[in-house]
């Protein structure tokens, strides 16, 4: 039987993908934050996992405003990084897990989730910065992925409490899955940043401890903000902390032990966090 | 037929554009434009001809003016779209902390130690 | 208060268009369907309705394996008709309702309904045939239009309860709606028909008329049977009926009656079916 | 790590290929190709030289050879989807009942004859 061997989240600013590319890891502004990643790096390499379901969401790169889906779960054999625009490296390509994706996928319906299904989809940063972070050293990802994409783009948005329920209905299609694969689950984005409006630059610092202390013990206190409460909170781009409640959901009902965590201001405008949770023995 | 609107009023967090319905029902041509942006050919051909490349994706005068002047508030006002409008922005070479100085009226020192301010209280 | 007029259904073979396009509507071979429209005809032209909120299944035009959504929802300003290859005459674009586009689409996200928003959508012949029988001489369409796709193309599929839920909730919406239009709601396709494999060409008599006597007085007789169920009973295009279950759901709970119903075998490979449904007085 | 697969059963219905993931994985070039079929342009490309076209969307020798023979059941095999195949079928003016006639083996006439015999029963 497939074991889900924890969950990693992290931020995943662009900005952390150019000071990799500029070598500024040991840089006094980018250390604080590049150090909270070594903890995860030697998890990684203990457990070994070999598929990674990765919550994220797109910032224009693959989805556009002519077919903007809430959930988007891809069902690719291989997932392409590419141009945003920004001068960010384009990164190695992803294998996908495409029985597992459709695995998913049946589950997922089957529980009245209205997804999209994409079998082809190009991945950004909010996939391939989190990887660079935990495995700076490959020539290669040595994991398969099963991306899956919630809109923080065009409002209406999900609400954290239905982005809860979709990690759980995830969670539990990977506790019925038949393969013998070690599972990471993901959650990337966050913690709280605003890029437009007079409020840019906002940053709450009591409300991203909130999330930090809730999320493993008790993600449903996360959801009683609304999709726009998180906003308020959060900042517009804070929201993704909806990728960290789905991927909180993933890793079921049982005890998680927290075994690093990790809280910096500023990375660029944002509000940087790493945690990693494991299952308790 | 009266104009019609939803009953449920809007939504107004201080300072924070919420790109709903409403919004897009005007920007569609703006971020579209944007969009396009992730090709290095188009960043190119925009650069080359502002003019021409808004022309191609018929945008409103409003739309043009912001473009033209690198305004980012003026592109919000005209229904873009931040996470379409960075690309925009990356052409320029600016960053988030570029246009949350302009956005804010801060310089970028002065953004840039905001941002620094709020980690160490 | 905008007013919902009833329900209008109908097939929507292409080889209506081309029947159409060609003049055969007094052919022997199409006259018992086409003479099915005329009661919708009058009625429509007696009610009047502004605006049509459409369930149908794209075919391939608007929607490729890339990004398919389960449920999409239109939100443009204007909906073409285009080439879809077989060479039907491209028919006139439709004006969208946008402000009621948004209304529905907030509306179904707060009823954590995980849909696609589609502010560029071109629709088929699944939009267009329905409103060339409704409005035979229009020379342009007298109502706007906010489409609603449901996948019929790539398994899984939603269930017909899921299609019921999610017509519901447009109902639930419609009635919140502060406009004053008329609105009809439409559910076009099926009924039973299968175009591949060896069983091309089934046809179940006995469950489109099940689906006939129980749309309107009790839909939820039609959701006791999976999407798979329903492949076997009606043939695997038959499917096409979740978009009738849909929007049935749109008319609310209130009593059903029915102005006109109309079967024929065949039209091209499918049992085609016209009927309307208006609310009690 | 095991060829790992879902644990519940594919349903089987006689006759009646669904499109599911299992038949997705398979054919999503020759789908794309399909696709691409909506154009004018595309299809007249394809008609002037299938082999060059059926390569530039990488489609596998079954594929090719399905398309080739305009054989229905070789291409639903090779994962094409129905909603798209109509569109390769309409290049050669084969409508609905043509590929019924000829995933059913009946005559033309025939197929037609069987659906108007379900209308008089
Ligand atoms: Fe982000
Ligand atoms: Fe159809």
């Amino acid at each position: 039987m497939a074991t889900v061997i924890g969950g990693y989240f992290t931020s995943h600013v662009p900005g952390i993908g150019h000071a990799i590319a500029r070598g500024l890891k040991q840089d006094a502004y980018w250390k604080p934050f590049f150090d909270g990643l070594l903890p995860v790096q030697r998890w990684l390499a203990d457990k070994k996992p070999d598929v990674a379901v990765v919550f994220y969401n797109d910032h224009g790169l693959n989805f556009f405003l002519d077919k903007m889906p809430t959930f988007a779960v891809g069902a690719a054999a291989t997932y392409r990084n590419a141009d945003e625009g920004w001068g960010l490296p384009v990164q190695n390509s992803f294998d996908g897990h495409q029985a597992l994706s459709w695995h998913l996928i049946e589950s997922l319906v089957n529980d009245e989730f209205d997804i999209t299904t994409c079998q082809e989809m190009l991945v950004d940063h909010a996939v391939v910065v989190p990887f660079q972070l935990a495995y700076p050293d490959a020539s290669h990802w040595p994991v398969k992925i099963v991306p899956i994409a919630i809109n923080t783009v065009q409002h209406p948005l999900p609400s954290a409490k239905r982005c809860l329920a979709l990690g759980r209905a995830v969670g539990k299609a990977l506790a019925s899955w038949g393969g013998d694969e070690k599972i990471v689950v993901m959650g990337t984005g966050g913690l709280s940043h605003q890029l437009e409006g007079g409020r840019a630059g906002f940053i709450n610092k009591d409300y991203d401890q909130f999330c930090l202390d809730h999320l493993g013990p008790d993600p449903d206190a996360l959801t009683k903000h609304s999709a726009l409460d998180i906003v308020e909170l959060a900042g517009s781009q804070g929201i993704e902390i909806v990728n960290w409640i789905a991927a909180r959901g993933a890793l079921g009902s049982g005890a998680l032990v927290q075994k690093t965590r990790n809280y910096h201001i500023p990375i660029s405008n944002t509000a940087a966090a790493t945690l990693v949770l494991e299952p308790a023995a | 037929m009266a104009l019609a609107t939803s009953p449920s009023p809007r939504r107004v967090i201080p300072g924070t554009p919420v790109y709903d319905g409403q919004a897009a029902m005007k920007g569609y041509a703006l971020n579209a434009m944007c969009y396009s942006f992730n090709s290095q050919d188009n960043r190119e051909a925009y650069r080359a001809d502002p003019d021409a490349y808004c022309e191609r994706f018929h945008l409103t005068p409003e739309q043009r003016e912001a473009c033209k002047s690198l305004n980012v508030m003026a592109m919000l006002n005209a229904g873009g779209n931040v996470y379409y409008l960075a690309k925009l922005a990356g052409i320029y070479h600016l960053n988030v902390q570029d246009i949350g100085a302009q956005q804010t009226g801060m310089s970028l020192e002065a953004f840039k130690a905001m941002l620094l301010a709020q980690g160490a209280n």
